[in-house]
């Protein structure tokens, strides 16, 4: 198959979209400065550089959203949606059911985050749990290229506001797509590796980091299912659960924080849902309680790697839990 | 377009008769505290009177007056602030962000400055569409004290949004004089800032507010350039129910009931001999028994189902 | 002891913490109106209200606190924290580790949640979850007037930004209040009740109905330990661990939407650190992923109430667990 | 206060300097991209040499020029944009937010308009205190679209705070023209919708930049009102590095590279005689060498320890 980027994903999903329904339309700050294919065979209108200023941008989606059009926004990088939040969580998320359903919200609002571009912590935030525990609102983080086109084009044909995130550090990675139309459905989770020792869990960069870890377990006898969740929100709970209850042993890994994280949520549902079939503690390997740090070496530690995902993983089934005071990010 | 005088003073005894009965509901306990109007009736009758039956509404968490001059069902109201089944969005929105899509009034919030926010998208679909419907926006002299103010005319004036701003000066952001909010009187002078025309009018004087609301509306459908509209009343009840007003300046306040919308509109009309006691009475009985109705009808109405709950937060 | 309300807890709270210390201040839209009397007592220059614009009132915060003063905040109802989540999250929450430790951010914000007024989902949220998730940040949600005389007087000598909310129906209810001097340190959680067969773990207005449903409890036989937060950040992990693993059945209770709110990142404790004790699936009874209704039947369902607590507790301890299918939240 | 040119001549050459050993940094891979202020030197020496010693300076994402201007340590700036360990915030910040607390730049933010809600709390923070130190705001004519800037200046009018607002106008906001996200072409004409002076000067003439900073600085230190100073100028590389400017009026960027404040600087001290190629020479190379040693130190400086992940999260 064809290679391509994550980048490219994006704009092939935005153009055959935008081709498909003339209701689709894309902005923000150096949208059509940045897309000049789009712009040049969509038009000005469809294609616009916009003013300095996401919460007009997000509150103008939302408006144009529920008066017929298809907004997808751009807000760069996902600290960035602080200055949104009005408009996406109390606008965008509520206004439906406020409204007694009198208006719909069909809405991509795209940004970037995720360590390796050393950019510190004012353009790197994984805050994507903020939009899970927010009502309205469907959430997704695409791992590959194929998956960046085929849910951004289910994103953007959902009637209900979709963030979607971008691994900045995937953006640039080639990798296969087809050709034909693909389209992927939101909250179905992808099953990228089957083994009966341990269900390993993740979504974004990190499920490059999970894989890698369950090679590396295999070579110690380790057989280990690994999830990328895809969409956030809704969570596609059915293969979460369908995989713990085979394999009894569950890690989450992901880059955001602990607390309340999508990690939080997961192991709170195995603990309910799956819990006669448990047979080891839950482990979530995540991001520190701290802000993303610039320096490349602490970037780095920030982000649970493949060895540090594997060493856990192997104590766990090996039946040592880790101590309680081992730290559970990548620098333990 | 041209006003009916009497048609805009019945109006505004109606939106004037709906807000008493509120307080009348919330002091006994029949619906939550809500925020009235009275005093801006002027405002409301006045700008809505100026617009087509094509262009859209936005307004805020005192929306009463703009519902009612764009023809709500008093009955839907009232439903809607008891949290009823048959209130205009079932009983899950309250008085604060009403939304009456079939009559035009989309989109309310409550959050300051929500609306202006969202009008900028209401006009884009409007302008990519086509049609030469225009979008009014109503807001207070608070919201221009938000950042979303200033995002949302200067990305109207950018893109050629076709918006009629109005905003509302009624002196008072909830319990804070807009003295202690901006070094300027007016927001219409503000308008420059962004390279857009504005004007201020007086809000009490329901023919004024409809000549300049008919002007800039014209002008906006015309030019699909946004207008900013200041009109220049005052709040004169407290901010929600109930509400002592005990921090209100007892002289501005008796300044500002002397120059009451409703009254200033009666007594024009009994000068020029348009209308009688006999006239005035028998307006204020039907106005009466409309509102006598419609609480009948908010009253009879169930409360929404509990499997309600969860319905509608997903398309 | 003398009875007061909530709302003179917070006002006494802020008058002896103004008298001791100079550079407390407090600002917000309508402050000085409403208080009058700190306005007296402390004068203009301490006691301020502001324009209409929540962000610049905690940007303003943010930078007179790392210059030395400690701001009070009052953005009056949690959905308007939207407006500050620049300020809050990126400014107050980051540039302490940002700036390599060159400032700090000690100010206090107040807001109001919670069901029970009818003002609909735009000034209705418990969005408390996303600050615990936001590095830098402490969060404090009180249940009574004694803990929000203590743990506002903690907050506000605490040298990190606290989100302080309050749940509004709880603001007018009488309870005792020492006369003496009352500070509750922050991070620890208060066991209100004690027994061997459940942990109930909650914060807030629903701690008052996980009380009313352990004393229902109790008549059937059941004996439960009752935990109140206080604190929502740092968490109390010691106290609500200790519980867990005598008991070896929690469950949490929050009005707060459930996807990564509290109760996941609660339950998901358990889960890890109390697995070996757990006899039973980890339950959470929170509100319903929705925005908060204003109709008074919906908003009441809205909230888990004792009889719902009592009713899933009870078969958790019986040992039939809730079927997957029920929904978890009151209407249940 | 008087400026003198020769003095503001090497200083903006040493921004020059170090900014281009940044590119350098920057094409081998040794840091991360960077946002250069190339062509806006006179701005910062011009406002930044007319501030006291006792005064703040806040600034964003494009902040080389103000930091060296107020006397930043090269080989700590270089660390920190390294990540490294001696760098000004221990490599935790990076390039887009450097503080420098001990020369009096505080709390930047790269999130565009951050530093303007964090001003008038640092500025708060002052007229509590009490003393004439003011508080100068760098920030960008896209920062100016934001809201944060229409509540950040209105709260100074109205709580009269000692605020130096320098907008610096560089045309470009990242990838989108002034043009495009505003009707109007000046900021300063801002001031009057906020009832609070402004004025718009010629960014790439050092003196007059510093004329204008000085007499505004001495208006907000007189009257502890705020002031908003316009610097007109121009991003002469592009938003970050490496960006090709394609998008970029070649005309346009022509037109202001003949107006190269470090090229007026030099031809006006030349048609004084107060520098010869030679003094021109040497001040070159003692920049260089600076640079150098700087380089070396940051170099030199480890990586921080793999435990400061975690430190300095909370007090
Ligand atoms: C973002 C936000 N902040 C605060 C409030 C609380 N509040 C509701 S109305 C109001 C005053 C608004 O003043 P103005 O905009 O002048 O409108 P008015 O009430 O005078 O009609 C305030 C502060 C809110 N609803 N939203
Ligand atoms: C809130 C926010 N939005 C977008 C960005 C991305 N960004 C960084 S600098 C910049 C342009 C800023 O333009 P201006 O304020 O004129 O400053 P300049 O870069 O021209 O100095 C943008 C869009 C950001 N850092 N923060
Ligand atoms: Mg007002
Ligand atoms: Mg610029």
């Amino acid at each position: 198959m064809p290679q391509m980027t994550a980048n490219d994903a994006v704009s092939r999903a935005l153009a055959e979209e935008m081709r498909r329904d003339p209701s689709v339309m894309i902005f923000g700050e150096g949208v059509a400065t940045k897309r000049q294919d789009l712009r040049a065979e969509f038009g000005t209108a469809r294609v616009r550089n916009t003013p300095l200023a996401e919460g007009i941008i997000a509150g103008t989606a939302a408006g144009a959203a529920a008066m017929g059009l298809r907004p997808v926004i751009d807000l760069l990088f996902a600290p960035f949606l602080c200055y949104a939040m009005d408009e996406i969580v109390n606008s965008a998320g509520k206004l439906r059911y406020m409204s007694g359903g009198q208006f719909s919200f069909p809405m991509v609002v795209l940004s970037m985050t995720g360590a390796g571009w050393g950019v510190g912590a004012q353009h790197n935030h994984n805050n994507e749990a903020w939009f899970v525990h927010s009502p309205g609102l469907k959430v997704v983080m695409p791992s590959n290229p194929a998956d960046f086109l085929g849910l951004l084009k289910a994103a953007i044909r959902d009637d209900n506001p979709v963030l979607f995130f971008c691994d900045m550090p995937l953006m640039f990675a080639p990798g296969e797509v087809s050709d034909r139309e693909h389209v992927v459905p939101l909250g179905e989770a992808s099953l990228l590796r089957e083994g009966g020792d341990l269900t390993l869990v993740t979504y974004g960069k990190t499920v490059h980091n999970a894989v890698a870890a369950a090679a590396k377990l295999t070579a110690d006898g380790i057989q280990t299912d690994v999830i990328d969740l895809r969409t956030l929100k809704p969570l596609d709970e059915a293969a979460i659960l369908r995989s713990v209850r085979k394999t009894g042993r569950l890690v989450v890994v992901h880059e955001a924080s602990r607390t309340c994280g999508v990690g939080a949520e997961i192991a709170a549902l195995a603990a309910e849902k799956a819990f006669g079939f448990l047979r080891a503690p839950v482990l979530r390997l995540t991001g520190p309680d701290a802000p993303a740090p610039a320096s490349f070496p602490l970037e780095q530690a920030f982000v649970p790697q493949a060895e540090a995902i594997a060493v856990a993983a192997a104590r766990l089934v090996r039946g040592h839990t880790l101590k309680a005071d081992t730290p559970r990010f990548a620098t333990a | 377009m041209s006003l009916d005088l009497i048609e805009a003073l019945s109006r505004m005894i109606l939106i004037r008769a709906y807000e008493e009965k509120l307080v009348e509901l919330q002091t006994s306990g029949k619906a939550p505290g809500t925020c009235t109007s009275v005093g801006q009736e002027a405002s409301a009758v006045g700008v809505v009177s100026a617009l087509a039956a094509d262009d859209l509404i936005l307004t805020n968490h005192r929306s009463a007056g703009h519902l009612i001059a764009r023809g709500a069902d008093l009955g839907r109201l009232f439903a809607e602030v008891m949290g009823k089944r048959d209130g205009y969005c079932g009983g899950k929105s309250g008085s604060l962000h009403i939304s009456a899509r079939d009559i035009g009034v989309v989109l309310t919030s409550t959050i300051v400055g929500g609306e202006l926010g969202l009008a900028t998208g209401v006009a884009l679909s409007r302008s990519m569409k086509g049609g030469d419907g225009i979008v009014a926006c109503f807001f207070g002299d608070g919201a221009a004290c938000e950042g979303r103010f200033h995002e949302s005319v200067n990305l109207a004036a950018v893109w050629d949004l076709p918006i009629l701003y109005v905003c509302e000066n009624n002196a008072w952001q909830a319990f804070v004089h807009r003295r202690e909010t901006m070094l300027t009187e007016h927001i219409a002078d503000r308008a420059a800032a962004y390279g857009i025309e504005g004007e201020t009018v007086d809000g009490n004087d329901v023919e004024a507010v409809f000549a300049a609301a008919s002007r800039a509306a014209a002008k906006v459908r015309a030019t699909r350039k946004p207008f900013l509209l200041e009109v220049a009343t005052y709040r004169l009840r407290g901010h929600y129910e109930p509400d002592d007003q005990a921090y209100v300046d007892p002289e501005e306040l008796a300044r500002w009931r002397a120059r009451d919308p409703i009254a200033l509109a009666e007594a024009k009309l009994k000068e020029t001999g348009r209308l009688n006691e006999n006239g005035l009475r028998a307006l204020e009985r039907g106005v009466r028994d409309r509102i006598a109705q419609a609480i009948a009808f908010a009253e009879a109405s169930p409360y929404p189902a509990l499997t309600e709950l969860t319905t509608q937060v997903y398309a």
